[in-house]
């Protein structure tokens, strides 16, 4: 066996310092890379060694396939993990791992190939027997073609960067009116994201739920299914929120699309960690929707109700193990939900908000875990995304696991930026949520209980004695007439004598 | 010292009745409180007013005199307005309709795209600029019809958040 | 059905924000009460409603019964949480909640008596034909008698106190000419920590594990347990590290010691969350210890391996609901492991070591649970417990619990004041520990491996560097001729421009 | 500008070669380090050194120039001795040898039982004072034979860490 005793994560973020973690675990040693903006991020601290690799835009430090490799090489590094996004689906960037002679934790190039282009994937599902959504069968590359294309397929239509993800190069066009500028909007945001322009045509489906499954495959030609993900709570087709069980799953349908995925990762002889994501319509019809041949930014709700470590398994599969888990011994274990924690203005079209972190709380206590990277003082970079942290909490049942989230939302404090945090705990009060009886339209359908309603408390008139006393502080720190008012002189106001009613 | 404290839309009027260490008698148009009040130096407040415990943590913005105070559910804009605030209100330092002649950039981004040079008539409606922040592309789109007087910036550049990006007379 | 609409919690620390998160998490208003040193305390902030109760020392404050009785109605509290430690174990405060029409979260103040009291404890198990260690019948009221008793059982003897718990009033007496001097010491200690000096003695079972069952009992009868914890790792006669399942547990003499500990429960009708203590030898020969009518600190361990909510459960009863749980539908899922966070010197025979915490950083991610109440700038009082936080992992099987928890001891960073954290992790790199072979020695026997020995690493230079650039930044912030030493601005110190290697 | 650094009981002589912004060369008992070194103001460090990655906390002490540092497994006392060091240190200004004729508390407390006065003689390893800290009660003993100088404290008082409680001669 070729165990591995150093790997480079060629990513920054929450995600680095998770596999961080599991390395340590592992006792495997890590490098992190970093780019111009991240000099002072918590991964570079995490690692055990750490370089730099380029300035901040992404296509210069963390897309930079060459310096990276000439960094695992001159580290000593003998496997990279690349996380999601930046170069996890890159399959070019995988080759010259194996042709460096350094392993790539992940599935071969070919089959990044195959499964990251998302047409050929349609291709090797519909071989498969799996059902996909109607489409154009290849990416279409002029605007003439695309118009050709969506009247063909009829509207509506969504138009998706053939190397997407994570819902870039993304465009939902309802009017003929709309095609032409979606499909230029489309091709610019995927040639910034991915460097490649290719976009490609699919029927849209209304009042869908976006449903995915975790798979895992070995290099012998083992593959599970780790049960399914409900991600159907988005935003401008990003998702904000995930569970496990789905509330609209059933044992039967389980079984049936556990199934396929299983089949889908066999057909490909898939190794590695990744994810067949389908779109379920309200009489329970599946379509397979894309694979993702990477972990998922959502996997530690699976990891939580199945108790399985998903990085452990992605680099015990690159070291060759077989996979020691059985489908038939796998069980789902209570419920699980993840909230995302974006620097964004939910109340303004969730409008990025960058900018520093002033004070920090995480929730803690039973049943919760972060999964983040700031810290107080840090400046959340304008290059990258804007998530900042994910919330996941467990619970027995799916209310318990609701009423936790609650609470864990309540407890989460950041101040410096606008964050979603307040609008997550909305939406674990709107009714559709609470009864499991949503969509992909979640979001739009339920805008007046989303909406930021003003203040439950009555709490103005503390905020104005607060906002009086602090001001009374600062001018006492430089006037010199005292006016009997004691100032903060530490972390908290020192007085000779605490008094109390 | 009684001051005018403006929060959100509303304009309270406080004053300091008495203190005794951390117990203090403060007066909020007109009502009485008495608060156990403890604080950092950096903002964090604990108020028990009334066997209640309230958690308020006030941040400092660049004006000073000016917060962004976040209470458990809410987030208000505070303002204290005392005798030099109130100078500066009245000597009309707050320009108003600068801001229906401008494009203005919202948040600190990357500018992908400017559509306009100086000189051009643009339309109200017309994209006029495409910033890049944190993966996502915005549009920016004039706000009235007018003529392009000056670009602030140029493709490439990094902006600040309320930098004035483009002027339209 | 009494549905609990507001809890008092009648403690602090941890274990008072533990509750309350279990309260927040049902829609329960929650009451905090402070001493004049708990100002500040996190409890206090994370309460819906506080009150003060009186003076520093627990004497004056939190064991005040009658303070804290006229808190709870003037709040309009209708139950009370004692926690653990302070009133928990309180007959007469049950018996005062119970006139006053309060609810009392924990068993009957006769069961209290009963089991509280480890002299009738003992009694009472051995009508109920559970083995009990050797020792005097009841309390022994002076030292000549103390003299007598041990001159019966033969030394070496435990002298413990009849109210007591927690390792307080507890003494090892090995030779004749300390007995004296023991006595009087458990006595003192007895009588300021829980107002009464009786104490009685026990035959000392060298090479004993210390391995207790957590039950749950109703007021319908119904009694069950939820499994195991080995709590053998102490120091100075008190828990360091629990875990479970116990290594020395076989499922046969599982079934057998909890049927056991469900027989003690429903011999005294007990109603709420206890635990029976056993003294287990190295034959597997076990004797009932004491019982514990409350929450034990290590409690987290039981929930993470069950998946059930003990504060809830015990809410639930109080409330007069019947049991849900089902022995036979109960599984211990993995492995648990709970470090006790001290505030003290490990290498100073665990000296407390109370001051100011200067910064924290907690573990995160996957399997870890932190429940602690200091921050950053928290001055920890002299006058209460030492302990700032328990550290709870979870892993699939004992090896990946104890990786993990090196893993979240290595994150784990309190400065300000000395801890236990890296004594703790030394431990976990115990031959004995991983092993699974140890008793309650363990500490004594492992002296070589848990030793500071020194640095595994080669930063004495870095350390150097460091010191001496804030050396040159606060010279250069207090003298004029600037030395080409640009100054730490801001949190992270600004300069005009980052370079990189 | 070369100073000495005390470590735990090694000297070390330091010196700045050059800096250029967070690049420093540093030199360390005659070897040269070349260090990426970014901090805050309140002495949390990172330290990239030929690829490594360090975490060094600085904890300043009451005294100036005296640190506590944390790394991943160490804690070490720091002092940086520079001239204003060396001269106090020439002045003999730490007296030795006044730690043995005294008992000092090691860390905050309140003192339980004070079982000698004035005046009484006292023997090596007879308890002389009693201090609870954290639920703790702790006993000092006499470090020597001799008569009880002074008692600097009372029962119930509470006790600030290194305070010279018992005074022997």
């Amino acid at each position: 066996m070729n165990y591995i005793k150093k790997i480079l994560v060629a990513n920054r973020g929450e995600i680095a310092i998770r596999i961080m973690r599991t390395c340590r675990e592992m006792e495997i040693k890590s490098v992190a890379v970093f780019s111009e903006a991240d000099r002072t991020s918590l991964h570079v601290r995490y690692a055990d060694e750490a370089f730099y690799v380029g300035k901040a835009p992404s296509s210069e430090s963390y897309l930079n396939v060459e310096k990276i490799i000439e960094v695992a090489k001159q580290s000593g590094a003998d496997a990279i993990h690349p996380g999601y996004g930046f170069l996890s689906e890159n399959a070019r960037f995988a080759r010259r791992c194996q042709e460096e002679g350094i392993i790539f934790i992940g599935p071969s190039p070919e089959v990044i190939d195959q499964m990251g282009d998302k047409i050929k994937a349609r291709e090797t599902m519909q071989k498969a027997g799996i059902p996909v959504v109607p489409g154009t069968e290849g990416s279409v590359d002029t605007e003439e073609e695309a118009l050709r294309a969506i009247r063909q397929i009829g509207l509506p239509v969504m138009i998706k960067a053939s190397a997407g993800g994570g819902g870039k190069g993304m465009r939902l066009v309802h009017n003929e009116k709309d095609i032409v500028s979606s499909v230029r909007a489309a091709r610019s945001e995927a040639k910034s994201a991915f460097g490649d322009d290719s976009v490609y045509i699919e029927k849209y489906i209304s009042s869908p739920h976006h449903i995915e499954f975790q798979i895992l495959g070995d290099q012998h030609g083992n593959a599970i299914h780790l049960f399914e993900r409900e991600c159907s709570v988005q935003r401008r087709h990003q998702k904000m929120i995930e569970e496990t069980p789905s509330p609209l799953m059933t044992p039967e349908l389980r079984e049936k699309m556990g199934s396929a995925a299983v089949e889908a990762a066999k057909a490909v002889k898939y190794s590695g960690a990744g994810t067949i994501e389908f779109l379920v319509d309200d009489n329970l019809n599946y379509y397979f929707l894309e694979m993702n041949t990477r972990l998922q930014v959502e996997h530690p709700i699976t990891e939580r109700v199945t108790g399985i470590d998903l990085v452990k398994q992605q680099i015990k599969i690159a070291e060759g193990q077989e996979l020691s888990i059985k489908q038939e011994k796998l069980a789902l274990g209570g419920h699980s939900i993840e909230c995302r924690i974006y620097a964004e203005d939910p109340d303004n079209n969730f409008m990025p908000s960058p900018g520093k972190i002033y004070k920090i709380s995480e929730p803690l206590g039973l049943g919760v875990r972060t999964d983040g990277y700031v810290y107080e003082g840090y400046e959340i970079p304008i290059h990258y995304d804007p998530m900042i942290s994910k919330l996941i909490v467990w619970g027995g049942t799916r209310d318990e696991a609701i009423r936790r989230m609650r609470r864990a939302l309540y407890e989460y404090k950041i101040t410096g930026v606008k964050t979603s945090i307040k609008y997550l705990e909305r939406i674990m009060n709107t009714p559709d949520f609470i009864q499991g009886k949503y969509d992909t339209h979640f979001i739009e359908k339920n805008q007046e209980y989303l909406l930021n309603n003003g203040t439950p408390e009555d709490s103005d008139d503390m905020v104005i004695i607060a906002a009086y006393i602090d001001y009374l502080d600062k001018i006492n720190r430089i006037q010199t007439d005292n006016q009997g008012f004691a100032p903060a002189q530490s972390r908290w106001k020192k007085i000779s004598y605490i008094n109390h009613f | 010292m009684a001051v005018e404290i403006k929060i959100n839309d509303r304009l309270a009027w406080v004053r300091l009745v008495k203190q005794n260490g951390n117990l203090l008698e403060v007066e909020v148009d007109g009502k009485i409180y008495q608060v156990d009040l403890l604080h950092t130096q950096d903002g964090t407040f604990s108020i028990i007013e009334n066997g209640r415990s309230y958690n308020i943590e006030l941040v400092p913005q660049k004006q000073p005199k000016k917060y962004v105070a976040h209470t458990l559910y809410d987030t208000f804009n505070v303002e204290v307005v005392d005798a030099e605030a109130r100078y500066l209100i009245n000597r009309g330092s707050n320009g108003v309709g600068k801001d229906e002649k401008t494009i203005t950039s919202p948040m600190p981004g990357k500018v992908v795209k400017i559509l306009v040079s100086q000189g051009d008539i643009i339309k109200k409606g017309d994209t006029a600029i495409i910033i890049s922040a944190m993966k996502m592309e915005s549009e920016y789109k004039a706000p009235i019809d007018g003529v392009v007087k000056k670009v602030n910036t140029k493709e490439g550049e990094t902006v600040e958040g309320n930098q004035i990006l483009i002027e339209i007379e």
